[in-house]
C-alpha cells in the first residue's frame, strides 16, 4: 500500500527533517509513529499527504509513484486518504457538521448521503449534539473529535493521524483508539503519530521509532 | 449540477458571515462605480452640449441685390436638395437691417446709414458629418458659383474653436475616462481582493482535505459576482437620485444657458452595461485574487 | 519613549512581511489620491479659465462724434482714477470701423456707407469684484452722465451667462469634489480596513496577553500613515507626470483657444496638502478600523 | 491568592458550563485541574484570566475583585499573570523570539532586559535553537514550548497552563512538569489544566477534578 525508498525531506534547504526513510506498510496494517517533539513524526505524515514534497527518494502510494504527482492531481490523492490533523485545521467559519461534510461534497454527494454520513461518523466520534456549532465554541478535546469526523467521513483507504489523542482524556482516548482499531480491522491502512505511551502500550501493533529525522527501530514490541 | 446547490448556498453564508466585512467592501465597490457613472453622466451631457453648439455652426449666403424672386426660389430649392444641409433660413434685407440694428443698439448708426446697405441672406446649418475645414470649404466654393451669390461666408474662426474644443474635450473625456476606468478595475479588483485575503487559511484547509481549484474558486467567484451586481445596483440608484438633485438644482441654470436641452441620465442600456460591468468586475476581481491565493504555500 | 522603538520596528515589519497586500494597498490609495489631485488639477485650471473670461467682460462707453481732445482726455482720467476699474483701451473712430470691417468680411457694406458713422470708444474691463449687475449698473449710470459720453454698453446677455457658467461650475466644482472627498475618504478607510482585517487574531492574542488598546494600536497607526504619506507621495509624482503629458499634448490646443495662460500644476502648498491629507487618513482610517476590530469578542 | 464564590459561567445564555464554583487557592499553592474533555477546565482557567467573563458569582485575584474589573483594568491583571493557552495562540507573523519578547515589550522592559529574560526562558523550555523561526515552522511540541516560555517570561504571579504538555512527549513533559515545580517552589501560583494521569501521577498534588462544570472533587490524593 505504502513504500518509501531513500526519502529526505529538508526545510528551508538546510534543515534536515527526514534521512533516507526506507518503509513498507502493507495495506490494512496498523502502524505507530513515534520520537520525541521534533523527530519528524508529523514531517513524515505529511511527506505521505504531499502537504510537504520530498525532496528526494521515491514514494508509492496505492501502486501510485507520489513523488512524481502533478500539483492538479494531489487533490485525488487526497480524498483517497483522511488525516487528522495536529492542529485539527477546522474552517472557523463553517459549523461543525459543514467541516465534516466537505470531504463528501467536493465528491458530490447526494443531501442525503451527505447527511446520513455526517451523522453516523459525528456519533462516532461522540460530538453530534454539537453539529451546529463553530468550531471556536469548543472545547480543544471536542474539536479534535470533529477532525477526526472529517478524516472518516468519506472512508478513506489510508488514514494518517497526526496526534489524534493530544487533547483527550484517557477514557476518549480508548474510545478513538477503538474507532481507529475498527476502522482498520475494515481494511483500511492506519498509520498513527503519537507520543502517547499508553495508547500504544495498550495495543500491541508496528511501532516505528523517529529520531532526528531517521527511523531507529521499527517493528512489532513484544 | 448537485455542487450549485453547495456552491451558492456556501457565497451566500460567506456574505453573510462576513457582514461587516462585506458591507464595507460593498461600499468601496459602489462609491467607485457611482463615480464612474457620475463621469459618464457628464461626459454624456458635455457631448449633448456640443452636439446643440455644433447646430449652431452656421453659413450665411449673400445674395446679390439684383438678385430677384425666382433667383431666390432657385437657391432655396438647391440648398433644399443638397444632402450636406440640415437646415436653412431665408433673411430678407430688412429683416437683416432689423438684426443689425438690435446688435448694435446705438440706433444713431442706422439713422446715419442712408440707404439700407445690408444684403439678403440664407442661413444654413451644415449636417455634422461635414462640419470640417475641407467639406465646408467645398461646400463655399460650391455655393458661390451659384448665380445670383454675392458672397458665401463663415465664422471660420468660431468653428476651429468649436473644433478644438471638441478635440479637447474628447482629449480630456478619453484620458480622465482612462484614467478612471484603470483606477475603477484596480480598486474593485484590490477590494475584493483584500475582501478575501483573510480566507487563505481555509483556503489552505480545503487544499489540504483535497478540494480541487475550481471546487474552491466558484463560491469565490459567485460571491465576488454577487458583490459586484448589488454594488452596481445600488450605485445605479443613488446615481439616480443624484441626477434628480442635480436636476432639479442645476437645470434652472442650465436653462438660462439657452440652447441647452437639459441634463439627460444615462440610458438604460448603458445603466444595464454598468451592471453587467461591475458585476464582471466582481467576478474577475475574486478570480485573480484567489488564484493569488490558491499559490501562496505559506500564507502569512 | 523606549516602546517606540518597538511600535516603529512592528510597523515596518508589518509593512515587510505583508508586501503583496501592501502593495495593492499602496496601489488602491495611490490611485484615489491621484484621482483627487486630478480633479483639483481640472478645477484649479477651469477656474483660471474663467478668470481670463472674466478679464474679457468689457464696457464700451460710446464718444460723441463732436467730443474733443480735452473731452477724451478728461474721461481717460475719469477712467484711470476709478477704482473699479482694472484696465481700458481707446478705439479711435478710425480704428472702430477697421474693427467693423474686419468683423463683417462684406467689404460692400463698408463702401456703401459714405461717411464713417461709428464713433470713437473706451473699452473698459471692470474688476472681478464690482462684476454683477447692481455695480454694473452703478458704474454704467455713472459714466453716462460724464459730458462727452454719447452712451454706454455692455453685453450684458454675455455677463449673465458667465455668471450662470460660474455658478454652474462652481455647483459641479462642490458636487464633484464634495462626492469625491467622501468616496476617497471611503475608499482609504477602508482600504485600510480590509488591510488590517486580517490581523484581528493578532490583536486578540495581543490582548489575551495583556496589552493595552493603546499599544496595540500604536505601531498599525504608523502603518496606516506611513502607507497613507507613501501613496500619496507615489501619487503626487504621478501626478506630475500625467500633467507633463497633458500638458504637452493639450497645451497646444488650449493655447489656440485664445486668452488662456496654459496649465497649472498643482501650487506646492497644495501638494504638501494632499500627502498630509494622505498620511492623515491613512492613519485615521486605521484607527477606525482598529477601534471596530478591537471591538470584535468573537471574530470570524 | 484566588478565591471564587458561587461562579456561574453560560455560553449562549442557554449552556451553563461552570455551576456554582467554590474554590480558594492558596498563594504559591500547585492545583491540577483534570476532568473530562468538555468538563469546563478550560473554561475555569478563562474566567480566572478574564478571557471569559463569569456570568455569576465573585473572583478575589491577589485581593482584587476581578469580576467587577472593568475592560480597561484587564490588561494590566493579564501582566501579572502567565497563560499557556490550549491551542498556543502565538503571532504567527512573529518570530519565536519576538512572540515571547511581547509580554516585556507592554511593560517598556529595555532591550537588554528583554534578550536576558527571553533567552534564559526559551533555554528552560529547550528551544532556544528554533528563536529565530516562525511558529508555523515548528513542530507541534516545538510550538507547545514556545507558549509556555511566553507565560513564564514576565514571572508572572499566577501561572495558568491549559494542558500544556498535550503535544509533548514523556521526556520533555517531565522536563516541563520540573520547570513547573521549580516555578512553583520559587513562589509562584500554578495551576495546571490537564488529562495527563502521568502528569498527576508524578506529583501528587491537590487535584480538582471537574464533571459537567461542576467540581466532583477536590484534595490530594493519596
Ligand atoms: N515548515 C517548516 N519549516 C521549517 N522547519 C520545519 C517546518 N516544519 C517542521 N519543521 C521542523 O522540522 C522538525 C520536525 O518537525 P515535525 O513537525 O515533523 O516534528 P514532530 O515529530 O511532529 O514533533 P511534535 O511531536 O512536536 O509534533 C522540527 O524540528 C521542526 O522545527
Ligand atoms: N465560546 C464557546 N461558546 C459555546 N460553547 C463553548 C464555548 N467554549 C466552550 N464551550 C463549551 O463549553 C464546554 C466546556 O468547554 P471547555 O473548553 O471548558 O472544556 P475542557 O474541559 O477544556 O475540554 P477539553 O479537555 O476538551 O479541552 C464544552 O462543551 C464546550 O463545547
Ligand atoms: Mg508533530
Ligand atoms: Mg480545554
Amino acid at each position: 500500500m505504502i513504500q518509501l525508498f531513500h526519502v529526505y525531506k529538508y526545510y528551508k534547504k538546510d534543515f534536515l527533517a527526514l534521512e533516507d526513510i526506507n518503509l513498507k506498510i502493507e495495506k490494512g496494517e496498523f502502524v505507530f509513529v513515534t520520537g520525541s517533539s521534533g523527530a519528524g513524526k508529523s514531517t513524515l505524515l505529511k511527506v505521505l499527504f504531499c502537504q510537504e514534497r520530498a525532496d528526494q527518494g521515491q514514494i508509492l502510494i496505492g501502486g501510485k509513484n507520489v513523488s512524481r504527482l502533478k500539483e492538479r492531481q494531489i487533490p485525488f490523492l487526497r480524498r483517497s486518504m483522511g488525516f487528522v490533523f495536529q492542529d485539527f485545521k477546522l474552517i472557523q467559519r463553517k459549523t461543525v457538521f459543514d467541516n465534516v461534510a466537505l470531504p463528501l461534497e467536493m465528491i458530490g454527494a447526494s443531501r442525503t448521503e451527505i447527511k446520513k454520513r455526517v451523522h453516523e461518523v459525528l456519533k462516532m466520534v461522540r460530538i453530534e449534539h454539537r453539529q451546529a456549532q463553530r468550531p471556536s465554541y469548543l472545547s480543544g478535546g471536542e474539536q479534535q473529535r470533529v477532525a477526526i469526523a472529517r478524516a472518516l467521513v468519506n472512508r478513506p483507504a489510508i488514514l494518517l493521524a497526526d496526534e489524534p489523542t493530544g487533547n483527550l482524556d484517557q477514557e476518549l482516548s480508548l474510545d478513538i483508539v477503538d474507532l481507529l482499531r475498527n476502522i482498520q480491522t475494515a481494511g483500511t491502512t492506519v498509520v498513527v503519530a503519537t507520543h502517547d505511551r499508553q495508547l500504544f502500550a495498550r495495543i500491541s501493533r508496528r511501532r516505528l521509532v523517529l529520531k532526528g529525522g531517521r527511523i531507529i527501530s521499527d517493528g512489532v514490541p513484544e | 449540477m448537485r455542487q450549485f446547490f453547495y456552491h451558492f448556498k456556501s457565497a451566500i453564508e460567506n456574505i453573510q458571515i462576513n457582514r461587516t466585512l462585506g458591507f464595507f467592501s460593498l461600499i468601496s465597490l459602489s462609491l467607485t462605480l457611482m463615480l464612474f457613472g457620475l463621469f459618464l453622466i457628464l461626459y454624456h451631457n458635455a457631448q449633448g452640449f456640443v452636439q446643440t453648439m455644433r447646430e449652431s455652426v452656421q453659413f450665411s449666403i449673400y445674395l446679390k441685390d439684383e438678385a430677384g424672386g425666382d433667383a431666390i426660389e432657385k437657391i432655396k430649392k438647391l440648398i433644399r436638395n443638397d444632402s450636406r444641409i440640415l437646415s436653412s433660413n431665408y433673411i430678407s434685407k430688412e429683416a437683416a437691417l432689423e438684426i443689425f440694428n438690435e446688435s448694435f443698439e446705438d440706433k444713431t448708426i442706422i439713422e446715419r446709414l442712408g440707404e439700407n446697405p445690408l444684403p439678403a441672406s440664407f442661413e444654413v446649418v451644415v449636417k455634422s458629418e461635414y462640419q470640417h475645414q475641407e467639406a465646408l470649404e467645398k461646400i463655399i466654393d460650391d455655393f458661390k458659383a451659384v448665380s445670383g451669390v454675392e458672397e458665401v461666408q463663415y465664422g471660420s474662426e468660431w468653428l476651429e474653436n468649436l473644433n478644438t474644443f471638441l478635440i479637447l474635450l474628447r482629449i480630456i473625456g478619453v484620458g480622465i475616462g482612462g484614467f478612471l476606468t484603470v483606477t475603477v478595475m484596480t480598486n474593485i479588483a484590490n477590494t475584493v481582493r483584500l475582501h478575501f485575503y483573510n480566507r487563505h487559511e481555509e483556503i489552505e484547509i480545503m487544499k489540504l482535505i483535497g478540494a480541487t481549484h475550481g471546487f474552491i474558486k466558484v463560491p469565490f467567484l459567485i460571491e465576488g459576482f454577487l458583490m459586484g451586481a448589488l454594488s452596481s445596483g445600488v450605485s445605479v440608484v443613488f446615481l439616480f437620485l443624484i441626477f434628480q438633485y442635480m436636476e432639479e438644482k442645476i437645470g434652472v441654470f442650465l436653462g438660462t444657458l439657452g440652447t441647452f436641452k437639459g441634463l439627460q441620465f444615462l440610458s438604460p442600456d448603458l445603466l444595464g452595461a454598468l451592471v453587467i460591468a461591475g458585476s464582471t468586475l466582481g467576478g474577475i476581481g475574486s478570480y485573480i485574487s484567489l488564484n493569488h491565493l490558491l499559490r501562496l504555500r505559506n500564507p502569512e
